[in-house]
């Protein structure tokens, strides 16, 4: 669906993209993460054909991507907080009908397509910012006609930019719902969808596979449980003693805490698992309120950066 | 009134008493000319009946779905907005009575709109707010040294507002609001677009204030990672009511039951059915991992452990706690909550 | 006032960063009037005179209203414009945050330096139009002037406060605004007398902008077109703008404590 | 056709801010009384250089054609331009000058039905001019449409310098002030002086305004109306030309450096 080979991209003389490769089959889901600054965005503005790459090769399905966007038929869907596809004084219904008439062929009017839209109006309660002009809509709402517009134009390629800022808990995950909802019923077709974010849960909760950029090149580029397994290899159990008593010398475990009842351990996966240690414990003495976790995310995303200072390491 | 409380360990520094806002929508009819003449009002509840009380140093997570209220109280706290019933006392002082004396020892910064002048670079912008503030001479050198230290704004203290990165204008957005030693700071989605670094960052530069400068924060936030690493304390508002109010720890004591284990390794369903059999379990599959949720004051963690010991083809083994995301959205949906008001825990 | 002049100073600094910009920005305003006169000067030509007021006398006329506009808006348009938006998208909050007097906060949030050009072109024309009136230019006459002008960029102002405070009761505020400042504005490039009377005690009485250039120049040629008599038409134009500069402050702050109960 | 479609877009956006519909009825109602009240006074002192019913004339086809010239095209496309909005515009499969195009001509079309049109009518009532409505003529529709068209294209070219210079607006006033002055809408072009006649004669400027005006006040031949329009068309595939050469090097530009 989208290939990419060797793209350089520098802004006054400031290189933000150096030798980028990637390729992305059809109707996969794959996201993209990176520090401010660090040259996704360029990225993005690039595989849509916003942008000219310095040198490189792209294609997107098949097509130059700044080919003029007149004769250009793959249809790409954009979602971002800092530019909007709604015309700003006007509705977001009028938008919406704008984008439906924009593409006429982009809908079979098939049952499943319908049904999908109207989901997903149900499922983001458009109801009630239907009538709304868009310069008085806040950034959540925004986002949410924003989605619904990308999603209006049946994209082969949907490219979005941090798409939940703004909105809450509870509209994240009907957001996700919708994404999830709206690729089941096009299984002739399924979306390609690239996601740039910062929140490791929306990661994990869209994405089967993860690309890594930082300072414009690609340090990591593969499946999320692997992301995790190489750099996330660091557990830790903790829970509380009730009777009997623990000597941790002899269990394979990095270090351990205890302040009074509650003891902390963190053990090294690649080593030992979670399992063994836990039956060791059980056998030794009661205890109660146990947690098995990893450590969280953002560790992991540290671990990356730093250990990849040096040029690009492909696993 | 000043709050002397002596006995209190720390003073009172705002008081909240049945606080209450309504607005006025213009409904939209569909016809155009109906519209013009006839002018139909409908009364939203803003904010309905809040009490709290917040003490000096106390780092409070003001927390809400959109639209629930939470920037009409922040408003009123500040004085920009005038309560329709109830009272508000910040330092003793009525807000909205006297802004201007309440506007002195307060700093506000909002997350997507930025204080500072567009075009002028920061240190002129930081030396118009010693006038403003009329900031003696000599506070206003110390602090200045010292939050260009623990901000940074070395690096960006002669650049003007229009070419600083995101993570750099908020940084300067809370220099120039604290730069007076603000009693009370106002925090409005300060982390709202910010990678990990940056928000890891700003967290540590307001957990370092609040240590030095005893400031009180309160935070409105939709990120959850902020409550938990900077909140000492929560407060829910939904449709306008606070639906809680008491510490972290006690939120996930009350409401934080569902837990869950993944495991993955090799299934047989005689095994599952015996795990379903224990109290308020259920189990779903996915080729070779499998959840469990499971009510933690029902059954404990370690007896489901335990029976997963047995089979011994297991690779790997999580125990979940609720996230907060989830603790508060059952917060908002549990009927247990509406029947007794508010759910006070100190 | 020492802050507002500091954050004068640091602005000016900021705007000569781009040097072509600024002079483009002055440009453009003299430019617009000049095309003005140009208009007015191809009637003249053509017709000899506008109501008995020849080309010299009209220029005095226009330059009046030109000036004071200048001058008023020099302090006034920006902040009032903006007023509406930061209305909208709630930015006003900001402001009221701080803890001074949100008129004089807003005067400070924005600087325009294009109305200069309004005030060069000001003084060239009464250069202009003063050597060619054969009038005595004595001190008395000059402080009389000076009388008048002020009294004219007051009115000018109270104007621009009225019209910007609207934002807070209004949300598309910006139109009543354009048809004030602009569309009425440009009844009093000409002599109100030309008007028929019901339109003359408007531009009197109910909008005071005859107060700010037909009267006072009136005075000064000591022509007796108007209804008012010459010695009310004299002194009249300061007093008039003193009192409504106040009541347009006044105006504003209870607009402000009116957008303090309902909210935007 | 997608076009018309935002046509209708632009036509009904306007209807949601009724506020600025009522001040522009109000602001248009006082300008032409203005208008009148000063070509009332120099008709009577002068009634030998020019005549009121001519002038009353004058202004209300003034007014038909001004309303159709939605004045600020330049910060229309200027405000896409620096927005980068016209990026998200780069990916829908519409041509920018033909979108902006449609949009200047829905807001132009309303105001003329809903804003102009009106207050025309009611005019020339009051003001007793009735032969007026009997002289519109093809010619006169096709002489506004290729003004209106012509005045777009310009103002197209100035916005493209968006791509290079952020205050386009200042060339917006420019080209405003410029039409205001040559193209007779304070004064109508015979009443120039010889040297400002022959500068106005090969500028663009008169074909906007005083040339669809004078199709029906002054009686042209048939030739000479064809000759008028012909000149009007030059000036458009003028200019329509540049602005394309324009837009491909700006787009161009905004590819390699970006917003």
């Amino acid at each position: 669906m989208v290939i990419a080979n060797h793209i350089n991209k520098a802004f006054l003389e400031k290189q933000v993209l150096r030798d980028v490769s990637f390729h992305i089959k059809e109707g996969e889901r794959v996201g993209i993460i990176g520090v401010n600054g660090s040259g996704k965005t360029t990225l993005m503005q690039i595989l849509m054909g916003v942008l000219l790459a310095d040198s490189g090769y792209v294609r997107v399905a098949g097509e130059k991507s700044w080919e003029r966007q007149g004769k250009r038929k793959t249809r790409i869907g954009f979602v971002s907080p800092r530019q909007s596809n709604l015309h700003p004084d006007r509705t977001v219904e009028d938008s919406v009908n704008l984008c439906k008439k924009m593409y006429p062929k982009a809908w079979k009017v098939s049952e499943s397509d319908l049904e999908s839209i109207d989901y997903v109006k149900e499922c983001l309660k458009i109801k009630d910012i239907w009538k709304e002009i868009r310069s008085s809509l806040s950034l959540g709402e925004r986002m949410r006609a924003e989605f619904l517009y990308a999603v209006m134009m049946n994209p082969h390629l949907l490219i979005m930019d941090e798409p939940t800022t703004g909105m809450d808990y509870e509209m994240r995950t009907r957001e996700y719902e919708c994404l999830d909802y709206f690729r089941k019923c096009h299984k002739d077709m399924p979306v390609t969808v690239l996601l740039v974010t910062h929140s490791i849960q929306e990661m994990e909760w869209l994405c089967d596979r993860v690309i890594a950029i930082h300072h414009g090149q690609i340090i990591f580029d593969g499946a999320l449980e692997y992301l995790q397994q190489r750099y996330l290899s660091l557990g830790k159990i903790c829970f509380e003693i009730e009777e009997g008593a623990l000597h941790f010398h002899d269990m394979p475990i990095n270090k351990y805490e205890m302040d009074g009842k509650r003891v902390q351990i963190i053990f090294d996966k690649r080593y030992v698992s979670a399992n063994i240690i836990l039956q060791q414990l059980m056998e030794e003495a009661v205890i109660k309120k146990i947690r098995v976790l990893d450590m969280d995310m953002e560790t992991m995303i540290r671990n990356l950066y730093q250990e990849n200072q040096s040029p690009s390491s492909k696993p | 009134m000043e709050e002397k409380g002596e006995e209190i360990l720390n003073r009172t520094v705002i008081r909240v008493e049945n606080l209450g806002k309504d607005y006025q929508i213009r409904k939209r009819t569909e016809r155009f000319w109906k519209d013009i003449f006839s002018r139909q009002y409908e009364v939203k509840k803003a904010v309905e009946d809040v009490n709290f009380e917040i003490a000096e140093g106390e780092i409070v997570g003001y927390i809400g779905p959109n639209g629930a209220g939470k920037s009409t109280t922040i408003k009123m706290l500040t004085g920009i907005l005038q309560p329709d019933r109830g009272q508000v006392f910040v330092n003793g002082i009525q807000p909205g009575k006297c802004r201007v004396d309440n506007a002195k020892n307060i700093g506000v910064v909002f997350g997507q709109r930025t204080q500072l002048w567009w075009d002028i670079p920061v240190k002129d912008t930081l030396h118009l707010m010693k006038h403003m503030y009329h900031i003696p001479e000599q506070t206003y050198q110390e602090n200045l040294k010292l939050y260009s230290d623990i901000l940074g704004l070395g690096e960006f203290m002669h650049l003007p507002v229009r070419q600083l990165s995101l993570g750099q204008r908020m940084r300067a957005d809370i220099a120039c609001a604290i730069l007076h030693n603000p009693q009370i700071l106002y925090l409005d989605e300060p982390t709202i677009g910010l990678d990990i670094f940056v928000k890891e960052n700003v967290r540590g530069f307001i957990h370092e204030i609040n240590q030095k400068k005893r400031t009180t924060v309160i935070l409105t936030t939709h990120d959850m990672s902020d409550i938990e690493k900077l909140c000492s304390r929560v407060m829910v508002i939904d449709q306008g009511r606070i639906i809680y109010d008491g510490s972290l720890l006690d939120l996930r004591e009350q409401y934080g039951h569902m837990e869950s284990i993944e495991a993955k390794g090799v299934w047989d369903d005689v095994f599952l059915e015996e795990i379903k059999r224990l109290p308020s379990v259920s189990v779903t599959q996915e080729e070779n991992q499998i959840m469990i949720q499971y009510d933690s004051r029902k059954v404990d963690s370690d007896k489901i452990l335990f029976l997963l010991m047995k089979n011994q083809r297991i690779c790997d083994i999580k125990v979940h706690e609720q996230s907060l995301d989830g603790i508060i959205k059952q917060l908002y949906v549990c009927k247990e909550v509406r029947e007794n008001g508010i759910f006070r825990v100190y | 006032m020492k802050l507002y002049t500091e954050l004068l100073k640091t602005l000016f600094k900021s705007k000569m960063e781009y040097r072509f910009n600024f002079f483009m920005e002055i440009f453009i305003n003299i430019f617009t009037y000049v095309v003005t006169y140009i208009g007015i000067w191809v009637l003249i030509r053509r017709f000899g005179s506008i109501a008995g007021w020849d080309f010299y006398e009209l220029m005095l006329l226009y330059n009046f209203n030109l000036f004071s506009y200048g001058a008023a808006c020099f302090v006034l348009y920006i902040p009032m414009q903006s007023l509406e938006e930061m209305v909208r998208m709630g930015d006003f909050d900001g402001v009221l945050v701080k803890p001074m007097n949100p008129f004089l906060y807003l005067l400070m949030r924005q600087g325009y330096f294009g109305f200069v050009g309004h005030l060069i072109l000001g003084f060239l024309v009464f250069g202009i139009s003063l050597s060619h009136l054969q009038l005595e230019i004595t001190a008395g006459f000059l402080f009389d002037m000076v009388l008048k002008l002020t009294g004219a960029v007051l009115l000018q102002s109270a104007v621009l406060i009225f019209t910007g405070a609207l934002s807070f009761r209004f949300v598309r505020a910006l139109a009543v605004r354009n048809v004030f400042i602009y569309t009425i504005r440009e009844f009093i490039n000409y002599p109100v007398s030309i008007y028929p009377k019901v339109l003359q005690v408007f531009l009197t009485v109910i909008v005071p902008y005859g107060f700010v250039n037909f009267y006072p120049v009136e005075a000064l040629l000591n022509k007796q077109d108007g209804m008012l008599p010459l010695w009310l038409a004299d002194g009249a134009g300061l007093l008039l703008g003193l009192l409504l500069a106040y009541l347009g402050y006044c105006f504003f702050m209870s607009s402000v404590r009116k957008y303090q109960s309902t909210g935007s | 056709m997608v076009y018309l479609e935002y046509i209708k877009n632009a036509f009904k956006s306007q209807m949601y801010y009724r506020m600025n519909w009522g001040m522009k009825i109000m602001g248009i109602i006082l300008s032409i009384f203005l208008q009148l009240c000063l070509w009332n006074v120099l008709a009577d002192d002068h009634s030998d250089i020019v005549s009121m019913s001519y002038m009353v004339e004058y202004i209300l086809l003034g007014c038909m054609v001004k309303s159709l010239t939605a004045s600020n095209v330049v910060d229309l496309v200027n405000g896409h331009i620096g927005s980068g909005q016209i990026a998200m515009d780069m990916i829908k499969p519409i041509r920018f000058q033909l979108y902006m195009f449609c949009e200047s001509l829905g807001n132009g079309l309303f105001s003329c039905l809903f804003e102009y049109f009106p207050i025309v009518v009611i005019f020339s009532i009051f003001m007793k001019s009735f032969g007026l409505w009997g002289r519109i003529d093809i010619f006169f529709l096709a002489s506004t449409f290729l003004g209106l068209c012509l005045y777009f294209v310009l103002a197209y070219c100035l916005a493209l310098t968006g791509f290079w210079w952020t205050q386009t607006w200042i060339l917006g006033r420019f080209l405003n002030d410029l039409v205001g002055l040559f193209s007779g809408k304070m004064v109508p072009v015979w009443m120039f002086p010889e040297a400002l006649l022959a500068v106005s004669r090969c500028l663009p400027f008169q074909h906007m305004y005083y040339t669809p005006i004078s199709m029906v006040l002054e009686d042209f031949t048939l030739m000479q109306k064809c000759s008028l329009l012909g000149v009007q068309l030059f000036w458009c595939l003028f200019f329509l030309f540049l602005g394309k050469v324009i837009e491909r090097r700006g787009m161009y530009r905004l590819q390699v450096q970006g917003g």
